[in-house]
Order: C-alpha cells, then structure tokens, then sequence
C-alpha cells in the first residue's frame, strides 16, 4: 500500500500548461452555462455539471496518450471535453440534438466519443468501474500498449462493483488507472455518512495496489499521480487508485435536482467557502500567472476564446434538428451479416 | 372527511401513518432523508421520526435490499427504497434468492415481512438506463407480491397493506403518476393486494392495463366512447398475484381483451395475462387478445422520440379497433 | 466424417475450435481452467491454451460480466461464464443496463460481441437457490440475444455462432443435458441464431418445448403416438429473437398448441409464446394453447419433490390431451 | 485499523473448554462420515463439509449468547452443530428427509435452526454477508441487546456484497460480527488468485472497523478475538472482521465435486501436510491433554459419547421418510390472516 500526497511537480511544458488552463476553461464555461439552460428547457432530462472538477478532468486526462481509453460517469461533460471531445456535439447530445454524439438517443448521461477511445458514460453509479477494467484487460491481451482511465465518484466507491473490479484488476494486473473523483458528496449524502472510512485511498490496500490521495483543486498534482499510475500501469504492473478530492462546486447535484427548492443538505455557507477559497479555476489560472506562464493578457484571451467557442457551440446544438423518428429503433443490434 | 393528496404525499402519509403505528415499522434507502427522496414520495419524514428510523444509505443496493431482510428477519419491517426500478438489476439476487425464498427455504418459518419501494416506467426524458419497469421479473418470481397502484388513493392503501402484510411486496411507483391527486379519507383504510379494480364498465372489450397506461387507457375509452366503442377498463394494480378472476369475468361479458403496459413487449406481463386469459376464457374470446406495449426498443432521452417509443392513448384505440 | 460427443464436450469443443480461428476469443469465469468448469464444460481448454486465455476469476460475478464488456469493446471477444443461472441475479446490471444497451446508448457505434454462457434449470437436487432459469427475463431485454441449446450438434453450432457474432448473447446450458451425446460432424458449422426446429412432424397438436422439456416432449409425442395422437414437436432453440414463423405455421397446420419449459408458470417465456400465437394464429386456434411449466413453486432440493415440483412427461400428455 | 494476532488466553473455564472440545468432535465425526454417505446416495444433490474448520465454528459461536444471531453459509453444518443444534435433524435435512429442518426441501445449503437464533444459510456465496448486518441493524433499532455473527469464506470476500455490507455495518455501527473462514480456496481458486491481497483483515480498514487476522485451527485464538469483537458490539461500538486462518482438510469442495477424479488443483502433499500438522481437533485434544483439562480417558470417552450421538443420528435420518410431496407446495408465503 502506498498512500502518498503529490506535491505540486512540473514536468509539463508552458504550452501544455497553457493548453491544460484552456480546458479547464472550456469545461468551466460549459458547465456554468447548463443550470440556466436546463430552466429554458433545452437541455432534456437531466444532467450532471462538473464545476469544481476541472482539474480532474484535465489533468488526469492530459496523463494519457490519444489512444488511451477512457470510462466516465454521469458527470461526464468535463471528461469528454478534457479529451478533446467537440464541444458542439457533446452540447448538442445535452440537448438531445440529431447532432449529438448519440443523435439524442441518451442525452447527458450518455456521452461518449469512440473516434477518442472514449467510450462513453453510464449511468447506473459504479457501473463503469468494472467495464474500465475490461477495457484494461483488452488492452493487456491484445498488448496493444493503450491503458485505461475508469473514472467514478466518492459515492460510487461505495458500489460492490468497486470492489469486485478493483480486486480483479489487481490480480490481472490490468492497464486501468482508478480515478475517484470525491467531490465530497454523493448526490445529498455527505462523505462521512457515505464511506465510513473517508480516507478512500486507504481502500487500495485491499486490493495491494497502490493508492494515492490528491489534492483535486490542483492541477498539477493530479497530472502528476496520474502519470505515475499510468506509466506503472503501462510498464505492466498493473493498477492504481487516486482519490483526486475536490468539492461539488454545483448549485445542486444534478440540473434535475436543483429545480427543486426544498433541497438544503449542505451547511450554510459551504459551498460559498470553497468557491472563495478551492475554485480549481480560479487557482490555476493564479498559479500560472504567478509562474510566467500566463499573463493577465494571455489568460483573458484564453477565456474569451473560450467563451466564444461555446456561444458558438450554443448556436450549433439549438439550431440543430430534433432527431427523426426512425432513429429511435436504430442502433439496437449490430447487423450479423458481415460479421467475422 | 378527506383530503386531497398528489400520489408522492401519499406515499409519505402512508409511511407517516404506518411509523406512528407500529414501531418496528423504519424506512432505508437513498437519499431520502432530508433530501424526501429523489422523487419526493418521503419529504417530511426525517423531521417527524429522526434519523433512526429514516436512514439514508451510500450507493448499495445490495446492501440496503440484504439488510432490509435481515432486519426483517429479526423482527422489523424495513421499506427499503430503490431509487429508480432500473437498479434492482443490482439487487436481483437478494429479491430473488434470497428474499422471496427465505420463508421456503427455512421451512416455512419466518416472516418476511419487508417492502421494496421503487420509482419505475419512464415519460420524463431519463433515458434509457433510467426508464424501465421491471414488473415482469419480479412477478416470474414465486414469494414475491408485486403491487403498481395508478392513483393516490391506492398508493395509499396499498403501501399500508404491503406494509401490515407478512410477507416481501414490490411496491412500484410510476413515475409520471407521482403529481397527479385524490381524494382521501381522513380515517385509516387499507386497499387489498391481490384484487383489481373496474375503473369503466363497457360491455365491447376489456382492457386491462396497469402504470401509466391506465390513465391513457380510460382517455382511450373516452375517445373510443364518442365513436360507439364501449370498452370496460380494469386497473390490475396487484400484479402478482393476478386478480384473473376480474379479468375473465370481464371477458367473458366482452369477448375481446386489449392489454396495456408501459414495460417491452415481449417478456412483459401483458403476455401473462394474455396467455392466462386465452385458456379460461378461449370460447368467450370473438378476437385475439391485443397487447399494446413498449415494442422490444430502449427508451430514448429526447422527448418527442421517448414520446414515440412509449405508448400512447392512440395505440390503445388502434388496438381495440383493430379487434371490435 | 463425424464424431460424438456430449453437451459438455461439444461446448468445449466449439470455444477450441473458435480460439483457434481467432485470437480475440477467451473464456472468463469462476473455476474453469484447472477444474475445467463446475459442470466440465470448459474441460481441456486451459491445458491447450495457458492462463492467458483461459481466466479463472475470483467470486465476482458482476465483475466476470462487467470486464467482458469493457473487453469486447476493447476488441475482444469474450467468452464468459456464471457458472449457475440463479447467479445471473448478481450481474443483471451489468446485463441489462451496459451489455444489452451499450451499442444502442453510444448511437449505434459499437459491437458488444460477447457472450454469457451459464448452467441451468434444475433436476440434480440442488435445491430453490441452484435450479432456477431465467430465460424468461432475458427475453424481456431488448438488446440481448438468448439461445438454450437441447442437444451436442446444436450446442456446437450455436456456441459458434455466438461466439462469431456482433452481438450479445446469453448461451444457457441445460443442467440435466450435459451428459448427452450426439454425433458432430467433424468439419467446420454453425447453427443459426433465431432458427426453431421441428424435431418431429405431427398434425394434430403443436408442441413448443426448451431445454430439458424438449426429450419429455418428444417422449410424451411417442406416448401419444401410439394411442392415435400425433403431435409435431418443435425445439425453439433461440428464445430471442423467437422463430414466431415456424410456430405459428405449425399451429396454422395442427390448430392447437402446447408450450413446454421448465421455469415457473407465471411470466415464463411460456406466456409470450403463447399470446404471440393466439394474436397471429387466433382463427387457426381450435382450442385453448395449454402452458407446461414448473408451477409458482420453489424448487425443493428433495429428489422426490423435486421431480413432482418440475414438470415431467405426464404433465405434457395430460396438457396435450386436454387439447385434443 | 487494528490488525493483531491473537496469542492464547485462558478465560475460558475447565468444563467449557472440555465442552468445546466435545462440539468439535461433533462437528469432526458429522463431516467426516459424509463424503461416504454421499457416494452411497444418501446425501441429496451436494454438500459441502468443514474439516479443519472445527476452531472456528465452535471458537467463533462459543462466543455469543444464547439469544444471539447467527447467519452462515453454503458450508453450514459445523455452525449449526456449534450453536447446539440437533445432530438429527441436521443429518436428516442433509439427506432431505421429512424431519429435517426444512422438512427436506432445502437440503445441506439450507440448514436453519430458529429456536437457537441460528437464522439460515444461504447457497448463494455472499449473500449472507448483508443479511447478517441486517439482523445486526434489528437487534440495534430494537435495542435488544444481541449480537450477530455472519459467517463467510475466503473466496466470498471478494463478491460486492462484503464491501457493501462492511461499509453500511459500520457507518451504521451495526452488532455484526463478521467471521471469515478463511480455508485458502475457494472452490479451486487458491487465496493468492482469489484475493489480491491475501491478508484479508487488512480489509477492514477500508471500513473502519478493527480487523483481526487469527489462527484458526487455535481454538483459544478464534474464541478470544470473536468474544472481544462480540463485547464491543455489543457495547454500541460497532462491527468488527474476524478472519481466522485455516484450511480445507476435507478432500474436495464439495461432496458433488468429489466424485469427480479430474479435479486435481491442489499441490501434491498439501492436503496431507495440513492434516498432519494442523488438524484442530488434534492440536486441542493435544493442548487439552497438556494443560490437564482432559485426559486420555476424558478425552476418549467424548470421541466415544460423539460416535455413539453421530450413530444415533445416523439411524434416526436413515429411518425417517421421506417429505409428502404434499409439502413441496408449502411455506412459500405466511398467510395474510393474522397478520398485523
Ligand atoms: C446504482 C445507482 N444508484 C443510484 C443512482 C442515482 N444517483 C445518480 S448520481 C448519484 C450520486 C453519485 O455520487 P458520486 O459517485 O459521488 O458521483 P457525483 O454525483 O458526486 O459525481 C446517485 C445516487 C444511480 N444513478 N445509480
Ligand atoms: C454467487 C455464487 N457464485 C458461485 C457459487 C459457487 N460456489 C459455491 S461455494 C464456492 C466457493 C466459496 O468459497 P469460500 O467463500 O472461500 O467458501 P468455502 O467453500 O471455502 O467454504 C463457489 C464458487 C455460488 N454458490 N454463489
Ligand atoms: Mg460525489
Ligand atoms: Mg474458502
């Protein structure tokens, strides 16, 4: 068992930093946008915004080459864009477009983009950590060299399917790199009433892989342990688990949710606390001011970019038709013939 | 007296009723606490019993289903909540070999007197792993009842049943009904597992639907009505065990039958009761038995094709038309 | 030329021969290598493969069924096996909501090929929780395919075209089948996905029967045979997609029908078989379509018991001459 | 986490040690006769028995109180011979007769005892594991006072439930004690392929639960640590996981598998060793004799007195009929009258 702390490292270049501030941006722009969206009526069912995860998503998924897999969650806009996903289609499919990435078929609980080896979000809670594991063996047996990022929440650790794959995954020693994002809630149910033990690194022990626990808000340490777990994951020595922990900056848990007044289940005051004090965003683009790598300048341009990119994104995905009826029987069975 | 609930606070004063007379009686699951649950059917729950007998869980249904009958097994009566019907998929072991068999099992000698309450059937643009029911499995399952009531009066009355009852109920609720009100009495009353109710007398045919179909079923008959179609229309509300006796009486004064679920088509317990009803009353039938159903497809999450997929009133008219 | 084997045998023969042809195939699942599967199944495969291809999983069940998904779409193509229907209950998750609609929820794009193979029905005394067969649920799940073989050839056959195919596929082996021998040809053939058989042609009766109910129907057609009643005996071999065609033809011939299966009566595949036909076949029908099942019952370990609760040849006579 | 090894203590008085010595020759003779009875057909479908594990069930039960729960597995007759059940009625339910427990209907995977609290077995591996925290969770809310064992293998350790239910007993602070037997296989599955980390207590402290890894072919060891771990549920303080180390002395798995001459998957020797060095019966007959508790005589007059109880028993179930076919249809569901 190993449960480290990462320190702040920088084996990443300028641009790549500056590239990693531009996600982040991106996915910032993206989720903040989507509660009022979701009151206009245009993102449909429901959806799962990743503010306060950024840096998670960035930089576990910038630790990985274009052929690595990735599984999400639920909350899986952040994954998708940080993997370089067009913002235009994952809007679109939030929309349940005919240009989304499914044709509007799952909407935002179902993103996934094949062409980028990520293959897509589920969402029963837990139900991807296994799959990740699979994809991990795939891998293995092919050895094709690729690894695979599984990525779940702090309530989903708490899934017997975590167990179950985690256990597997060691024995086999798969390519697949655990990443727990602990935004400190599970839906309503804070952590503390969510795993009895919160330290949810601990739990790697059991599976004698190694654990890491990361400062989630820091862009730079969960680059770094991620790297390590994928390159010890790329050698062949199989997985590892990193609780990246963060915060649910997110009005509420889900867009569906937060329509709903009734729901006060954080103390007062919390969620603003950690928007002053933990907003990955806001830390980052600090931090690489501070470091030279952005200037005011070169930061509010990234931003405004950003910003035009999704209004441009927003055109595209409402000017979009609704998807045919037809489609809604498609896609169900491969056609057999032509098969191997 | 009476008083008007919506199908959610019915749930919850059922619960509240049920707590307030039985101690034994405690409620676990998801989120429902002081959240009120996902969908809202256990708001003000907490405040009134406390966290000891409201417990919120972590994402376990194996657990909260397993432990739901180990309490019951030492003398409680859990209502364990499974968010959505689609994840008893991830506690079908404890509902199937070990809940609705423990009695059997340990020859004949406990009780398990348990309910499993769960949000099913789509309609609000969930998608397809957030819009299914189920109700088919669990009634090809000996030990388990399965009840689906349609209004606030019978959420009620059948939540108090399952819950006084000894034995484990499935108690689904669909989720477009969960707003929709009723009238209820202010007294106590209970409504019995295992019987249907005739919600229209019609003497051209039966339909016999359960869930969100039966609401569109009876606008069905109100269209099919203007056009001189008489349909009698029976809400199943038990599904398992069947109230065949309703359903074959009604038939044999109708001689057709049209069966309306919201669950896939092939599989479903529509092929149950057509399968039942064909043999009691094969010489009152003038028609083959319909089945009006979701065909074999996912549920989509946009919502003019979720709309398309799920059944709607006009598939419930084509089909009694198609036989009358 | 050909060769015989048994069920058993022909299953592992099949997996062999697919290995070999291509390198994506590989077996995952509890004690199948050195012990060559609980029900030696998988006997030979790992001394001809090594480990790497032949995985012996720990007890987890939902990561048996979750990592063969991930690696099909990885590319590969994964043979897994629960080792007991009854523990299917343990990974509907993974079935229902990721394998079955994993192609349909990413818009299409990709292949699920793989395949679950598992041991069941009941009839060696394992008792309630060791005999179960859930096909019935299986077909309800739109995304899935669902064979259950009743013989060696048909288990080649069909194994391989699971196995070849770009789907998902339950592959259900009939406990008290494996023993069973038959002659395989020995060159290179698959058996087609969602074809019946008639196993004997008859013109007075239909009898629809799977897994271990097929030989009592056969036997129960030369009973009848020789007091005069000649009954055509279909194997159904593919649950789903269901040969509706071959079935209702012959009912369209015979005019009457008998469905035959070993899991519970109530919500057994036995019901859609049945209102399927009534629906397609209704003016053809000259008499009720009679169910032969395991009635709403547990399945008591006790042999004697056993053998009264599960269906047997009488009970398809009796159904049949109830009939005709 | 609190991971100890048990050294031998003696709180246990002269005639209870001499009785649990008695219980494990019970249990001793029962399996060991069973693999012949099984080949001669009186043992219906399977069964699996406990040689080697005699410490354990009678260390761990020894344990509770008379009204406490126990819940256990497919590997069940030891349990309910340590918690004082009918040596007749357990035999006759394993040969499915009318007078065994479940009136032959459920067979060895179903033994019950209900006057004794023992609360049932259940064939399914792991599922056990969530009902006992439930029976825990009853006896909380109802402030009874009793505690709850829940038995459990090696090999089921790794299925979801165990992680599901350790976690919720402990959140919960629930008066389950958890009891692996760990016999190093499961099925054919050796641990080191079965567990990722083989020193399965180490898993408690992903719960947060005190974990203890015991010998347990030490009688006094598996007692202690259970008593210990029983106080403190007792007190309120919440579950605990009590693995206690031995091995499968009995030939194969099952008796189903037995008959089966293919299954060689242990190393040659193995079963032997084990048998020669650590069989339990023998390491306490052994320790009783020295630490004067029994003597050969003593100790020969309960072998005796248990073969005479076995023979008796033996009689009782062979001669007992057959279940009315009658009863296959009963006991699927209490009648509603009566109810609450
Ligand atoms: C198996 C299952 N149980 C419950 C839910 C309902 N649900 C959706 S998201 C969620 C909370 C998940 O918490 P966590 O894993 O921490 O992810 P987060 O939402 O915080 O990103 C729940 C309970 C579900 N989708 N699947
Ligand atoms: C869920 C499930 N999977 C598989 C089996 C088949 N099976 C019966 S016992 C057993 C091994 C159990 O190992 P362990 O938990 O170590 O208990 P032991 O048999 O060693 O006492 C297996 C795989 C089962 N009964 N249930
Ligand atoms: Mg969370
Ligand atoms: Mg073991």
């Amino acid at each position: 068992m190993t449960i480290t702390k990462e320190k702040n490292k920088t084996t990443l270049s300028k641009d790549q930093l500056a590239e990693m501030y531009h996600q982040m941006v991106r996915i910032r722009n993206f989720e903040a946008a989507l509660p009022d969206l979701f009151l206009k009526g245009l993102v449909v069912g429901t959806g799962h915004v990743s503010l306060g995860e950024e840096a998670v998503a960035v930089g576990a998924i910038s630790a990985l080459g274009p052929k690595d897999f990735v599984i999400s969650t639920h909350r899986a806009h952040g994954h998708a864009l940080a993997r370089g996903s067009d913002i235009k289609i994952i809007l679109a499919e939030v929309f349940c477009k005919a240009t989304g990435c499914t044709g509007g078929k799952g909407g935002s609980m179902h993103i996934h983009d094949f062409d980028r080896y990520f293959f897509g979000t589920v969402g029963i809670v837990g139900g991807g950590i296994t799959i990740a594991g699979g994809l991990g063996l795939a891998a293995k047996l092919q050895k094709s060299g690729q690894v695979c990022i599984g990525f779940f929440g702090d309530g989903a650790s708490n899934r017997g399917t975590f167990h179950e794959a985690l256990n597997l995954a060691s024995l086999w020693k798969v390519p697949t790199v655990y990443v727990c994002t602990n935004n400190q809630y599970a839906m309503t149910l804070p952590l503390c009433n969510n795993c009895a033990n919160p330290d949810i690194a601990t739990r790697a022990a059991s599976y004698n892989m190694p654990g890491y626990s990361v400062d989630g808000t820091d862009l730079w340490a969960v680059y770094e342990t991620v790297k390590k777990a994928v390159d010890h994951a790329r050698k062949g020595d199989g997985p590892s688990l990193v609780v990246a922990n963060t915060y649910r900056l997110s009005p509420e848990h889900s867009l569906r949710t937060s329509s709903d007044p009734t729901t006060k289940y954080r103390p007062p005051g919390e969620v603003e606390q950690w928007w002053a004090e933990h907003d990955p965003v806001k830390i980052t683009r600090k931090k690489l001011i501070d470091m030279g790598i952005l200037t005011e300048k070169t930061a509010t341009k990234i931003e405004a970019d950003a910003k035009k990119e999704f209004e441009e994104a927003f055109q595209f995905a409402i000017n979009s038709p609704e998807p045919e009826f037809g489609v809604a029987f498609e896609g169900m069975y491969a056609p057999e013939e032509g098969g191997k | 007296m009476a008083h008007t609930l919506t199908f959610r606070e019915a749930v919850a004063e059922a619960i509240k009723e049920e707590m307030k007379r039985d101690p034994t009686v405690f409620v676990m699951g998801e989120d429902l606490g002081k959240f009120g649950g996902s969908f809202g059917t256990t708001r003000g729950l907490l405040a009134e019993f406390g966290e000891e007998r409201i417990r919120d869980t972590p994402i376990s249904e194996t657990a909260i289903v397993g432990f739901a009958l180990g309490a019951a097994m030492g003398g409680m009566r859990p209502i364990a909540e499974i968010m959505r019907c689609d994840w008893m998929t991830i506690c079908m072991d404890e509902l199937v070999n070990q809940i609705a068999k423990m009695r059997y099992m340990s020859g004949g000698r406990p009780e398990i007197h348990l309910v499993v309450r769960t949000n099913t059937e789509g309609g609000i643009g969930l998608g397809p792993q957030h819009s299914q029911s189920f109700e088919a499995w669990f009634c090809h399952v000996p030990g388990l009842k399965v009840v689906m009531p349609t209004n606030a009066y019978d959420a009620k009355g059948l939540l108090k049943s399952a819950i006084r009852g000894r034995n484990p109920v499935i108690y689904m609720e669909p989720n477009s009904l969960l707003s929709m009100s009723a009238s209820i009495p202010d007294e106590d009353y209970t409504v019995p597992i295992g019987k249907a109710e005739v919600k229209k007398e019609g003497k051209d045919v039966t339909i016999v639907a359960w869930g969100t179909m039966l609401a569109k079923s009876l606008n069905a008959a109100k269209t099919l009505a203007s056009e001189g179609i008489d349909a009698e229309v029976i809400d199943l509300r038990t599904l398992h065990p069947m109230d065949t006796e309703t359903i074959v009486n009604s038939v044999k004064k109708t001689g057709r039958l049209v069966v309306a679920h919201e669950a896939n088509r092939t599989g479903g317990l529509g092929a149950e009761v057509a399968a039942t009803v064909q043999e009691l009353a094969f010489d009152s039938l003038d028609a083959p038995i319909k089945r009006v159903a979701t065909p074999d497809a996912m549920i989509p999450a946009n919502r003019r094709l979720e709309k398309y997929v799920l059944p709607q009133e006009d598939k419930v008219i084509e089909a009694v038309k198609s036989i009358v």
